[in-house]
């Protein structure tokens, strides 16, 4: 499969866009057209996801999928921030907001993953967008402990801000990414298949060119990242390899043991693996201030994600076709 | 000619996930409004970056106030403790504002 | 029809970009992005309704459809502009400047009804998008009149700005979103189905779509202007309810009594009640920047945009079945 | 050392349909140019808003102006009677331009 | 074919755009959304043109039409020079600063002309947008040269800046348009055509129509330079109308001897035609920042694209069907 | 009250292809950073313009420094040759910065 990952134009793109940074090309996606494609790209996999639910109605399958996809969220950033201290000498507070995005996970790589799943026949369930929403929020929650607990600066200066814990939990349950993916879930699933039909041809003619320019502009970004960072160390960059074949490893074996069919099983790996770079630095900016962003953005964008589009979706695949 | 008056103005540099946060304590101190203007890019000790990053997180706005020099310490008096761990960069300069007493 | 209207995708998705706003999500449409799709939208609207207007040829309905909305445009502002300053104790310039945006109209209430209109059966003519482009500017004459006219602080700074009428003329005949629905639909009429053919795929493929994602849009936009206004008193928002049924009341009794099919008189109907919000603002800001902003547009986006999108457009088709 | 003049530095925050006329003023003032800045979001006494309405009505702008003392005053004399009606922000302050002998 | 021109959408949406800006209409396409369909734009014509040659294969024809369009691109500026020189007696700064716009291309003259000479049923091979970007480049490179050999205030100030050259030529050969040409080009090599079907939808449904809303946005932009400008005399803007002229007659003359098709003659002759307004300009300002932008951003996008797009593309069709 | 330090608010108009450049000159100088604001629209002897141009390069964007004095001289004498070539507007003004001791 990962050569059918590496000539599929979606990767391709992603190719594209990483080389046009390394040579120091000023091609670039404007802000706001990159903004409207993953709005889009949000909807579209909301709405089908909502409609697929609607004509296969709730299943035990769905409720083992999410609730494992909480419980790897709120866990895994604990094995991440061992890790992060022991091995890459991180600050707790760097340590936590790492562990944070780890724990957390990728829309962009999910949608990845869906296309080059279903490409090789291994379509995933379409209840896996609603797991996705909900493993957007707890590993947030468990950095955030994490931190507080290990780090002594941080519980000084925890009296001057006391407002910051309910606020917090404001921002972050109202994510603008979770507001419309559960959003448009909902819309899927009240609309159903028929009420879908006439937006459809939108959301489906468009989905797999628009995810192509999407990621054109994502190995730009990745590439630039990666470039400009001065933070990353050799232990670092390590992790940022490890982690996700560990917690992709992880996340496929738990998939395939709650009964998960392999294509489900195997997206609930690519999550695990997929360390966020949209809600979780916005939430860690907000949360943990004095953690450094130069470290978690060329972490999780500069390595992780590349890592993950590149291999570790065609990794995970491999691991569930096997055990499944 | 027109009566002016002289005021503080106040630049802060600031990430954007952090404006709102900042807005806070411009109405705490009372100041009659704020100002919000894009960095289109830059760079400093983290190295470059753009403001097409799909994760905002990085992305930076000024926030601009008029006020006058009693706010405009208060306001900076507030953020002071911030400055480092939101690493803000913080200016006042003098103008003259037309007519401006409302400021 | 309420309920098939509340069950729309379209409108789903207003109503989440409504609680979104509510719950103070930072969910967000890249301003660019926004305006993207109104340009699409328009381009859209008029090409198929000059493609239709080719086809069918010039006809007497529309020669009465387009005097009556002229007619209703230059009177209706009158009647608001008396409840306004009696019953909500407005000054003149801030009644003349409200009154000016009723008596326009509303792109996207007008195109959101073709929709629903159009999916229940009662399909409106192609020629009411000229109607509409029609429509956007004698209100504005009118409000303008009705300032001038009772308010002294007017009268006396008129001298400081004899430049303003002719400026402002030019202005409101020019205004891109008039230029953009009339040269579109010029361009459907001289292109005809044959020529349109070819570009037909992506103004007819995404059409609903967008819409959604535009009236998410739209939802955010109505709430927040809600949510943030001190200008709403109990009389105000009470003739923001009440302007649209009685102008669309009106608006869809005239359509019937000239002639028009019962899908076309509602439309008639929905363009009397949706109140101006892109191009009377802007036109007010300039010819009346001593009105208050902050009433006109809490009414017009934050009161009677939702109130048309969510029962207007249902009530006026009632209406107009009842009449037909 | 490189050899510089004072100069005002103007700074208007206005509406954005208004900048037009703003503009013309700038004109007639005889200024040699002028650039205008968008304001991405902001808040006052009418509450917050942000750029991103379709209705362009509510948004902002600054109109950034370098001009002698002269033609700062003019300008500042011609705007002052339209400062409340438009609710204009009219700033003047002091700048060196570098080789600014044309401004 | 220039009446079947005139009434197609495409160039109906162009004129609109010519005549709202002409009436100064506020009409306007943001920025971001201009930039993304010139992505788009691109990305599409770039796969089209690598799928078409992964099916046909290398051929003799590619060869001859790289290699005359690149001879082309590095001659042509050199009669431009000497007619901006003798007849509108521009500086030499300026002449090659405007020689090395007229020498390279306007994508988006091309792409209204494959759809313009499709349309008339004559097909362009799918290699000349490789062509198109190889030609993008040399005229740079003639221009600096020419401005270089005959300015003697540039030979002055050459020591200030010896770093220029090596950073010019990096900036030319990484400018992202062409990249995204290239770079799409391979990508629909590689994947050729059963890879490109499942983005082919995005692609394919949308070109036409995005193409007239870029369109429009071009008649807005070429319009507004023209009615800005103070800087073009009646020799320059005779010039701007003669070069395009005798640049097309050269480039369809030489494409038909080297015995391209009639569709690719033409093509040539259009590249040869159309003036660059988006990297030379970059380049120049870097280059040669002491070269008026005024002059060559008025001439190539207020005078010499709306020609090409109203009158030169069936005027180098015509001219090839004749030789052919 | 907090510590301030007087520092140089630099600004340079430049049209965008040039920023690049101008960084360079910045780094060169060691200043600590930079932010760059895009101007929507503007006009002067050559006639209006708006950012929304395909052709990116007559688009013009704010580079705006906070450096010390010494460091403000540096880079405005390596910048004077440029001035003219590159049609740069380049302003200095006097600012204080809340604990700026790091620029
Ligand atoms: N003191 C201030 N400093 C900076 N900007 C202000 C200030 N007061 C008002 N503004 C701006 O002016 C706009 C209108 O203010 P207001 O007229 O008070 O509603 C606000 O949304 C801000 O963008
Ligand atoms: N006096 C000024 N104040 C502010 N901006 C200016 C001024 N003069 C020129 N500019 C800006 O510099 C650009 C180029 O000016 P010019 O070189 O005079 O054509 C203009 O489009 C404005 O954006
Ligand atoms: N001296 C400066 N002048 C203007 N902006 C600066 C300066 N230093 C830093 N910045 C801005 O602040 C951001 C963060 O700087 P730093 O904290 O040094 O990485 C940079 O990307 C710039 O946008
Ligand atoms: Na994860
Ligand atoms: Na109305
Ligand atoms: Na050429």
């Amino acid at each position: 499969m990962i050569l059918d990952t590496l000539t599929s134009p979606v990767i391709l793109f992603f190719i594209l866009g990483f080389i046009a940074a390394v040579i120091r090309s000023d091609l670039a996606i404007p802000e706001a057209f990159a903004k409207a494609m993953s709005i889009y790209l949000m909807a579209a996999i909301g709405l089908k996801g909502g409609v697929e639910v609607a004509s296969t109605g709730f299943s035990v399958d769905l409720a083992a999928a999410a609730v494992s996809g909480v419980l790897l969220g709120f866990t895994l950033p604990i094995l991440a921030f061992i890790l992060l201290r022991s091995f890459a000498k991180l600050s707790a507070i760097d340590a936590g907001a790492v562990s944070a995005h780890y724990g957390s996970v990728s829309v962009v790589t999910f949608v990845t993953a869906i296309e080059l799943l279903t490409a090789t026949g291994l379509r995933p369930d379409g209840f896996m967008v609603g797991v996705m929403a909900l493993m957007e929020i707890p590993a947030i929650i468990t950095g955030l402990l994490l931190a507080r607990a290990y780090s002594k600066r941080l519980k000084e200066s925890e009296e001057l801000e006391d407002d910051g814990g309910s606020n917090l939990m404001h921002e972050v349950l109202t994510n603008g990414s979770v507001i419309l993916l559960l959003g448009a879930f909902m819309i899927g699933f009240i609309a159903g298949a028929e009420g879908f039909a006439p937006i459809e041809p939108l959301f489906a003619v468009g989905f797999k060119g628009v995810l192509c320019l999407f990621l054109l502009d994502m190995g730009l970004i990745a590439a630039r990242r990666l470039l400009e960072t001065r933070k990353i160390t050799i232990p670092l960059a390590t992790l940022a390899v490890m982690l996700p074949i560990i917690n992709g490893t992880i996340g496929t074996v738990v998939g395939t043991l709650v009964g998960l069919d392999p294509g489900s099983a195997a997206i609930l790996g690519v999550l695990c693996a997929s360390a966020s770079y949209i809600a979780v630095p916005a939430a860690m900016r907000l949360a943990l201030p004095q953690a450094d962003p130069g470290i978690y953005l060329a972490m999780s964008l500069g390595i992780t994600f590349p890592f993950n589009i590149l291999f570790g979706i065609s990794l995970f695949a491999a691991i569930a076709k096997f055990l499944g | 000619m027109v009566a002016t008056v002289k005021r503080k103005r106040i630049e802060i540099l600031v990430d954007n996930p952090l404006v709102p946060k900042i807005v806070n304590y411009v109405k705490k101190v009372d100041i009659s409004g704020w100002s919000v203007i894009k960095i289109a890019s830059g760079g400093g000790r983290d190295g470059r970056w753009q403001q097409d990053e799909v994760s905002g997180a990085a992305a930076k706005s000024i926030i601009l106030l008029i006020a006058n020099e009693e706010k405009a310490n208060q306001l900076t008096d507030a953020l002071a403790p911030l400055l480092d761990s939101y690493s803000l960069l913080l200016t006042v300069a003098n103008v003259e504002v037309v007519r401006g007493d409302r400021f």
